[in-house]
């Protein structure tokens, strides 16, 4: 019967070993933040729960188990939290996505305005933050219709510009 | 022989975060690195079998260090943009100390080897003669605060200490000048507020961690725990509650008077058992003359020492948090 | 091979190295406290590796197992004081900091200095 | 167990045990009273302990009645009696003395933390002092270095907070380099009782350890006690500090951690390392004569008061560490003779000092012209102490140099230069003395810098004038501190009573 639970904890002790692994090499391997938090949070959740339970079978009858059980519990109500705190904190922060979709056109959610996930006080506060760089945007474009070029740099620069200045501005409110 | 495997990999890891630490620029991230350091420490601590001070360091260095540091980063600068200066002397100085100590610990007993020194003479004695003289399973408790508890004594003045020189400090009304615009502060600590997830899970989590740091104040005796640890453990408790619910909540939890007099109470109640004991006609801190039977005269006097120093480690943390945080609101 | 034994050692010289060096090389407060808790936690690491014995385990006696190898208690009692010690240096160090901070406006300890010498 | 027998833990727990009451109870006044109560009983104390030990007995008090080498075991010979008396006698001078300027400079609501600091920088000295235990004496010079901090940062000017960081990490390192050193010399012994130290010690093979361990103790002690390069935490840490806190931290605290390089030294490394006064000698006597010349030097051209008492102590140290390195009776003697002048001639200047700072405002000497004649006691008093710095008959500075020359004359060749390096250093001190006397007496007052109103209040002038008075009956009537101080010598050196 033990070789039985040898065998299996020796199992999931090793896929809890390899999806640290994976997990550790993917924070090595990711572009920017957010794609190397989603592969951290694969070493917390499946490592350490495969782990667990492979220290679980392990510990036979006695009150080993039922710490690590509480250890598990434990794990499981705190890592989503963290690494949800991160990102939030992250996202309001500024920290932008460098990720494209197939087209290649930078991802609809990257523009900071219509961002997802935000509680109603900061979206609104970000909405009328983007009308009025939209506003300077097009009185800058209107006089210098002639130099066609001039313009669509100075919308691409303006475009550039507010997404850094409201990034900054939300940092300095949030932060 | 696993061990040594074991160690040689944490030491180097222990090395290679100090030299992060040093090299790093921005203070946030030297901040979060030695809160790393003192988790790796704390591993290294527990593969040298020593469990007690394991735990002590995850609590103290990894979490309440870590939490002071971030406090006093948010009432001052964040970045350290000064370059190192003149790196000749202090390289040559550190050098030369470490030279010396490698040069002296050649002939130092290996690690691990039985018949070094240290284990010959006072350390038998103490393993021989606790389950005879005080019958308690975990020895470091019995060493702690029975056979050298006049040096726990003075630990516990120690951190009392630190309560008075940062009430001192920090008590005070805060001065004309601002060191950082207060607004932008009181975002800082009360922005938790409205982030529901983190909010919902940290009061969750509270009282169970409350309720962890009794389990280990009272399983001192048994197994590894004790007054440092509980307290700490408690302290982060509530550290976590007001992290969380945002300055003000916290002070209404565990408001100012109460924690500084619990520290000031867990010293007097650790001195008083001494004093006690002088009057029971022992010498100081001598439990034995506590009760008819020594054997439960000294479970009796640890106890009471331990809910001491317990006290006094809680109090003293929540104090010196509550005082970093409300610094920056008026 | 012996000179695995000694490990602990070379990283306990090594880290008190690199403490120092912060604590002297840098002119931030906060950085040299970082410093400074580096150079006392190196101290703990020379301790704590005296107190290991091969096979011991920590030391709890329990009943019923006989003839267990346990680690040396003394040491371990020293940290356990050594580390609140240490943490109360912190806090107190910190403190001061942050008065620091709203008497000079700054912490940079170059900066403090000029400011000192001009009164 | 009757009292008699807990003397040796009373001294101690009278003072740790009010700390919290001090702390706890926030009745107007009562900080101070209660602190001053605990001190003074702790000084009756330590006088009683004195006469015990004056007999030559030592007393050994077992901590929690568990036996030597396990437990903590307090040994109090006769050295330790006269340092316990020394600390607890300035703290409770300064604290008299003190009531009106702490009153001023702490404020209401910092006066319970302040004065439980104060109380337990007490209790870390006599701690340190009295304790037979190696780690013990750790702990309790980081009670008394951190309670020191607090005292120092409750200073009224910003740079006290600055110079308050300074000391707190230079005193943290040289705590930490002790540490290694007990640290070592555990690995290497196995015990921590100072006695089962020196017992043991001798016996050690490999004996780089014991020597590497010797050289930590040694540097580790050596900043604490701000011998010449180590010091430069020492002046400012005087000068910021309030002026009550001074008067104390003058006359006690750099002297305990002399007491304990002391100890250290004789107790435990004199009979284990071979030609250990050689390498003592070559140590402490460049530092000693480093310590003499730049410390009065720096006096001689500083314009603050206290900073030039502060360089004045750093030289003073410098001829207590030259008595240390003189591995005889009478350098020892006279070593320990001048730890003790040395804090009553400093701590009555300092209390003129302060007695100046409150009526002047300043401690500026420019500015304390026409001092002499505004407040003729107060300079009175520090004329008396300059003479004991200078070391004139009649004051108690002449006894300890008495006995450091008498020392260094049977040294041969190295111990004639000492004696000409002392003569010559006692006519810098001579030279700082008068530069403040002149301006004190000869200069015309500055129109600006009146004093308030007059002398300074009897409250402060008392307490001075009895420090000054006892340093003179002392350097008069030498029995019991010449007396104890050769019977600690021959108890150190193992040499027959």
């Amino acid at each position: 019967m033990d070789l039985v639970l040898d065998i299996a904890s020796a199992v999931l002790l090793l896929t809890g070993g390899f999806f640290v692994f994976v997990g550790g090499f993917g924070v090595m391997r990711m572009p920017e933040f957010f794609t190397r938090m989603h592969a951290a949070s694969l070493t917390d959740t499946g490592g350490a729960a495969l782990i667990l339970l492979g220290l679980m079978l392990q510990g036979g009858l006695t009150l080993v188990p039922l710490k690590l059980a509480a250890i598990f519990l434990f794990l499981f109500l705190t890592s989503p939290t963290a690494s949800y705190a991160l990102a939030n904190a992250a996202l309001l922060s500024g920290v932008k996505t460098a990720c494209r979709n197939e087209t290649g056109s930078p991802l609809p959610e990257n523009q900071p305005d219509n961002a997802t996930s935000r509680p109603a006080t900061v979206s609104r506060a970000k909405a009328s933050a983007g009308k009025t760089a939209a506003k300077k945007v097009s009185r800058k474009a209107a006089p210098a219709k002639p130099a066609k070029t001039a313009a669509k740099k100075a919308v691409k620069k303006a475009a550039r510009k507010p997404a850094k200045k409201t990034a900054k501005k939300t940092a300095r409110k949030k932060s | 022989m696993m061990t040594i495997v074991f160690s040689l990999f944490l030491l180097t890891m222990l090395v290679i975060v100090a030299v992060a630490i040093l090299r790093t620029d921005n203070l946030f991230t030297a901040v979060m690195l030695s809160g790393i350091f003192s988790l790796i420490m704390a591993a290294n601590f527990f593969i040298l079998d020593a469990a007690d001070v394991a735990l002590t360091e995850a609590v103290i260095g990894a979490g309440i260090s870590t939490v002071l540091f971030l406090s006093a980063l948010a009432l001052t600068a964040e970045h350290d943009r000064s370059p190192p200066v003149g790196t000749w002397v202090p390289l040559l100085t550190s050098s030369a100390l470490g030279g010396v100590i490698i040069f002296a610990t050649f002939q130092a007993p290996r690690l691990g080897d039985p018949n070094a020194i240290v284990h010959q003479h006072v350390a038998p004695w103490y393993l021989e003669k606790t389950p005879e003289l005080i019958d308690v399973p975990n020895v470091v408790t019995a060493v702690l605060a029975s056979f050298r508890g006049y040096d726990t004594l003075g630990e516990v003045f120690v951190v009392f200490i630190a309560c008075i020189g940062v009430m001192s400090l920090l008590g005070r009304v805060r001065p004309r000048r601002e060191s950082i615009e207060e607004d932008e502060f009181d975002k800082r600590t009360d922005n938790l507020r409205h982030h529901l997830i983190p909010r919902v899970v940290g009061k969750m989590l509270v009282p169970f961690i409350v309720l962890f740091g009794l389990y280990v104040q009272f399983h001192g005796d048994f197994g590894p725990g004790g007054g440092f640890q509980a307290g700490a453990l408690i302290a982060a408790g509530v550290i976590l509650y007001s992290l969380v619910e945002g300055g003000p909540r916290g002070r209404e939890l565990v408001p100012e008077w109460f924690s500084s007099m619990l520290v000031a109470l867990g010293a007097f109640t650790y001195a008083s058992v001494g004093v006690a004991s002088m009057a029971m006609g022992g010498r100081f801190l001598d439990y034995s003359v506590l009760s008819h039977d020594p054997i439960h005269g000294q479970h009796m006097g640890i106890l009471i020492i331990e809910a001491g120093v317990g006290m006094t480690v809680a109090g003293v943390m929540i104090t010196i948090f509550h005082a970093f945080s409300r610094r920056g609101i008026r | 091979m012996e000179l695995l034994g000694l490990y602990n050692y070379f990283v306990f010289a090594v880290l008190l190295m690199i403490g120092l060096y912060c604590i002297l090389a840098r002119t931030n407060i906060i950085k040299s406290l970082i410093g400074l808790t580096i150079f006392q936690s190196a101290v703990f690491l020379l301790y704590i590796s005296m107190d290991k014995i091969d096979g011991g385990t920590a030391p709890i006696i329990q009943e019923g197992v006989e003839n267990q190898v346990f680690a040396n208690p003394l040491p371990q009692v020293l940290i356990l004081t050594a580390i609140v010690v240490g943490i109360s240096t912190t806090a107190l160090a910190l403190a001061v900091t942050v008065r620091i901070k709203e008497a000079y406006g700054t912490i940079e300890e170059d900066k403090i200095q000029e400011m000192d010498r001009e009164l | 167990m009757t009292l008699y027998d807990q003397l040796p833990a009373l001294v101690v727990v009278v003072l740790l045990f009010t700390a919290p009451i001090t702390y706890m109870l926030r009745l107007h006044g009562f900080p101070w009273f209660s602190a001053t109560a605990a001190v003074v009983t702790s000084f009756l104390v330590a006088c009683s302990l004195a006469a015990t030990t004056i007999t030559g007995e030592t007393i050994i008090y077992e901590m929690g009645g568990w036996p030597a080498p396990y437990g903590i075991v307090l040994h109090i010979d006769a050295l330790s009696a006269l340092m316990a008396m020394l600390i607890t006698g300035a703290s409770s001078a300064a604290l008299i003395f003190g009531f009106k300027s702490l009153a001023d400079e702490v404020g209401e609501e910092t006066a319970p933390a302040f004065f439980a600091a104060w109380l337990l920088c007490t209790a870390g000295l006599v701690g340190m002092v009295i304790t037979g235990d190696a780690f013990n004496i750790f702990v309790f010079m980081e009670i008394s270095s951190l309670s020191t901090y607090v005292l120092i940062s409750a200073g009224p000017d910003r740079r006290a907070l600055i110079s308050t960081y300074r000391y707190i990490v230079m005193g943290t390192v040289g705590a930490t380099f002790y540490l290694i050193g007990v640290g070592f010399l555990y690995m290497v012994t196995g015990t921590l009782n100072t006695a089962d130290l020196a017992a043991r010690v001798g016996q050690v093979e490999d004996i780089r350890l014991v020597l590497v361990a010797a050289g930590f103790v040694s540097v580790g002690l050596a900043i604490k006690a701000a011998i010449f390069p180590l010091h430069s935490w020492m002046p400012n840490a005087y000068t910021f500090a309030p002026n009550a806190v001074t008067v104390f931290i003058a006359a006690a605290s750099t002297k305990v951690s002399l007491y304990v390089l002391m100890r250290v030294d004789y107790a435990i490394f004199q009979n284990s390392i071979t030609n250990h006064d050689v390498q003592l000698t070559f140590f402490l006597v460049p530092l000693g004569v480093l310590a003499l010349f730049a410390g009065s030097m720096l006096a001689i051209y500083e314009k603050n008061l206290k900073r030039l008492l502060a360089y004045s102590s750093v030289a003073q140290i410098g001829y207590i560490a030259l008595g240390i390195s003189m591995t005889s009776v009478a350098g020892l003697t006279g070593a320990i003779v001048h730890m003790f002048n040395h804090g009553l001639i400093k701590g009555g200047m300092f209390m003129a000092v302060a007695c100046l700072a409150l009526r002047y405002r300043t401690v500026n000497v420019a500015n304390l012209a026409g001092a002499g004649k505004t407040m003729p006691w107060t300079m009175a008093a520090f004329v008396v102490g300059g003479l004991g710095l200078v070391g004139v008959p009649l004051t108690p500075g002449f006894i300890s140099k008495w006995y450091l020359v008498l020392a260094a004359l049977d040294e041969g060749w190295l111990g004639a230069m000492l004696v000409a390096v002392i003569l010559i250093s006692s006519l810098l001190a001579v030279i700082y003395v008068w530069k403040v006397i002149e301006v004190a007496y000869f200069a015309e007052p500055r129109a600006n810098a009146v004093p308030v109103n007059g002398e300074a209040p009897l409250a402060m002038l008392i307490p001075t004038w009895i420090v000054v008075l006892t340093g003179i009956w002392i350097a008069l009537d030498t029995s019991v501190t010449v007396g104890l101080a050769s019977l600690a010598a021959k108890n150190l050196l193992g040499v027959a009573l």
